[in-house]
């Protein structure tokens, strides 16, 4: 059956309609689980707020579990789901590179975009600089183009990666979530006795 | 600790071992049996010598031929344009990755039609749709193409059409063997198929 | 625990769990209509690519990254992650008055600093952000998120890296947060 | 803790909901009716290793003695099983083969150690259905050699002893790099290789696939 649009179930004109509708609910949770906020999401750095590795970890749970058990039943072909590929050494960086931006900057694009939504003028310098980030990154590929695309692995999955079936891997990671939800609790329970003031 | 997180937490880890107690799944890639076995009563799955030729005489870019026959036989003679994948290498996954250009017809091919349908079974099993088999194989290339019988006199129009466009190919093939044999190796460059055409980086 | 502490003043958020879910649902329901995940960078890249394209064409053509995302057919604008991202904006739009968090334009940041150094940490923090997401195919949405959800080992690298990197750094920053 | 931290009602009714359509998949979750018992390197081996292939000796006596312990499947149409058949064969079309009944039957065959042997009018023609058979387990199935034009041309050299019929499959009948070599100059009968062969063939005209 799936994906649908893929499989031509839907037609692609549907397309755009479909992503704005997604995103209507995606910026929804992020605003609701208060992600709007970068006291909020930065708190997961600093011990006094985890929300954003609880509503993370929750998400990448259920949808992992969910795409095995439909592709186990034959609802949705994994194989034709997008795997993004994996350059190891580019991807590093480039995620070292966003973990210094995130602390910094306590957005990240989707969330800076939900709190421009209500009125954060944080959130708008924030995605200003994302602009000139990219425009950078742009106007100077010609110096890293190598390194970009430089340790290219592929579509490769998971468990490919590890030796085990993908199945095990998904058991763990729940099971690691599940320990980190746990210690977060408490962690937090913990810090937030030492601070009084949490008022966003 | 609220009741309901532990209530939480036990689910989501229930679902996740759940995962690993399903039984083996039988791989859905591959061809149901049933649905094998209409598909092997197709007559359309075989492919005639006359058609393999115009194919190749136009260059067809869709036509893949695939030599099913040991390497030893392939290296001594093989259909222009052909790659050599022997039954023996059906197992692998190696042989899997090259049958995999979904966009193009493949025509298998052996000595008689035995092997290369033993190849389109197994093809067909891993799920391939797009797979062929040359009726009468070499035996009836070489019959028909390359020596080919003039028809009696009492035959129809179509069948003298028929011969003169054999007598031609036969000229084509035969002719100009040396050219085409040398060619044979660096076949066609197909770009493979993507996992999904989605744009990179897009975040 | 047990306190129910229900001043106005308090921001109200849904359980982080239960948003959790919803989004794990929801990209779940992304994955088996479009067959991606979910994205948001993308966007902004769109919106360079346009806008250079605009201002300076020839620019933007002799651009070897940038060329890439030009197509004569169509603006770089006419794309998923574009209509996703704007989608994103009005969800936190109506979640926003829905809890009444709509409000007047303001900076949010520790007491400690003064809103010139937020507004500068924001910019810098975006920049840094936006070359990282580059690299790394991805941000936090395409990449950690959906990335990992589709079992992607790449999505799992800039996961790990991208808050190991947090934590590890988190320290000589606190000043900005508490 | 924060206020909505309180209350993960809404949360658990939501992942009951996940859960329940999952429960729904699993019992919903049709188990195909037929399985592949064997994996691709058997099913590699059972095509190149010609196993459960009659040839003409094994077929020659099961005529002499008909019904022992062998059942004979004619898999062609009904017209063409019509018009003559090997005796005692019965007419069974490839697809029917997978029914239910036909699939008990030989199973139940199976069990008194009674063979199956297939054929259509080649031996390519009841190779798939053979193999079909044998993948899915049923490891009784044979399939004949040359099929029914086989056996009708070993019917017909019957007490003529000069004549030598064999059969192999998937033979090369000529050599093809020669044939190659020689620049299309080929004349008839310029290659003694060949000479039996053309002879063969006009002798059978209906035959649209060569060989045996």
């Amino acid at each position: 059956m799936g994906p649908l649009i893929p499989q031509g179930i839907i037609p692609m004109g549907w397309d755009f309609v479909i992503a704005l509708l997604i995103g209507i609910a995606f910026g929804f949770i992020l605003e609701a689980s208060g992600f709007s906020s970068s006291r909020n999401i930065t708190g997961v750095f600093y011990g006094y707020n985890f929300v954003v590795l609880r509503v993370f970890f929750t998400a990448v749970v259920v949808a992992m579990i969910g795409l095995q058990y439909f592709d186990y039943f034959g609802w949705l072909d994994l194989n034709q789901i997008y795997v993004l590929p994996t350059f190891l050494s580019p991807m590093i960086v480039g995620a070292v590179i966003m973990g210094v931006g995130f602390i910094i900057g306590g957005f990240c694009p989707g969330t800076s975009y939900t709190a421009i939504a209500i009125g954060k003028i944080d959130a708008m310098v924030f995605t200003g600089g994302l602009f000139l980030g990219i425009f950078l990154f742009s106007e100077f590929f010609p110096f890293f183009e190598q390194f970009y695309y430089s340790d290219n692995m592929g579509n490769i999955t998971i468990g490919e990666f590890l030796g085990i079936s993908n199945l095990m891997f998904t058991m763990i990671f729940t099971a690691i979530a599940v320990i980190a939800f746990y210690v977060t609790w408490l962690i937090e329970k913990r810090v937030r006795k030492n601070h009084e003031e949490y008022k966003f | 600790m609220n009741k309901n997180y532990i209530i939480l937490m036990s689910m989501l880890l229930v679902l996740a071992a759940g995962l690993l107690l399903l039984p083996e799944k039988n791989n859905t890639k591959q061809m149901n049996p049933e649905e094998l076995m209409w598909d092997i009563v197709q007559p359309t799955r075989y492919v005639t010598t006359d058609d393999v030729a115009k194919s190749i005489i136009e260059q067809d870019p869709l036509l893949m031929l695939v030599d099913v026959r040991p390497e030893s036989d392939f290296q001594d003679f093989a259909l222009s344009g052909a790659i050599n994948l022997p039954l023996e290498g059906f197992a692998s996954d190696d042989t899997r990755a090259e049958l995999d250009y979904p966009k193009k017809n493949i025509v298998f091919y052996s000595n008689d039609d035995l092997r290369a349908d033993q190849a389109w079974v197994l093809a067909k099993r891993l799920g391939f749709n797009n797979v062929y088999v040359l009726r009468g194989g070499l035996n009836q290339w070489i019959k028909t193409i390359i020596q080919p019988v003039e028809p009696a006199q009492t035959a129809s129009a179509e069948e003298f059409s028929q011969y003169t466009f054999r007598k031609g190919a036969s000229l084509f093939f035969t002719g100009t063997k040396l050219s085409t044999t040398a060619t044979t190796k660096e076949s066609v460059v197909v770009t493979r198929k993507k996992k999904s055409s989605a744009v990179a980086g897009g975040c | 625990m047990n306190q129910i502490i229900n001043s106005s003043d308090r921001p109200r958020y849904i359980n982080p769990y239960f948003g959790g879910v919803l989004l794990g649902l929801l990209l779940l329901l992304t994955f088996y209509i479009t067959g991606r995940g979910l994205g948001a960078s993308g966007a902004i890249k769109s919106a360079v690519v346009t806008t250079v394209d605009k201002v300076a064409p020839q620019h933007a053509e002799s651009n070897t990254y940038m060329k890439s995302f030009i197509s004569d057919d169509h603006s770089p604008m006419y794309n998923w992650l574009v209509f996703e991202s704007f989608g994103v904006f009005i969800g936190g739009l109506l979640s926003g008055a829905l809890f009444g968090r709509i409000k007047k334009l303001r900076i949010e940041k520790s007491p400690k600093i003064s809103n010139k150094t937020r507004l500068i940490a924001a910019g810098i923090g975006g920049v840094l952000f936006g070359i990282g997401s580059q690299f790394g195919r991805g941000c936090s949405s395409g990449a950690a998120l959906a990335g990992t959800a589709s079992l992607s080992f790449g999505g799992l690298v800039v996961m790990l890296f991208m808050f190991g990197t947090g934590y590890a750094v988190a320290y000589f920053f606190r000043k900005l947060w508490i | 803790m924060h206020v909505h931290e309180l209350n993960p009602k809404k949360t658990l009714v939501t992942l009951t909901l996940f859960v329940i359509i999952i429960i729904i998949g699993l019992l919903t979750l049709s188990q195909p009716r037929l399985v592949y018992k064997m994996d691709m390197k058997q099913s590699v081996d059972l095509a190149l290793n010609n196993q459960g292939f009659v040839d003409q000796t094994e077929l020659s006596d099961l005529l002499k003695n008909p019904g022992q312990n062998t059942v004979l499947i004619d898999i062609r149409d009904t017209y063409q099983y019509g018009r003559g058949h090997i005796p005692g064969a019965e007419n069974i079309s490839a697809v029917e083969l997978l029914s239910e009944d036909n699939l008990k039957r030989i199973a139940d065959l199976d069990a008194q150690g009674i063979k199956v042997l297939l054929y259509g009018n080649t031996l390519t023609e009841a190779n798939g259905p053979f193999m079909v058979l044998r993948q899915i387990g049923y490891n009784n199935t044979k399939v004949l050699i040359g099929g029914y034009q086989f056996y009708q041309r070993l019917e017909s050299s019957k007490g003529d002893s000069s004549k030598q019929i064999s059969c192999v499959p998937d033979q090369a009948e000529y050599n093809y790099a020669e044939i190659a070599k020689s620049n299309g100059t080929v004349t008839e009968g310029d290659s003694p290789a060949k000479k039996p062969v053309v002879i063969e063939r006009k002798k059978k005209t209906n035959a649209v696939a060569g060989g045996c």
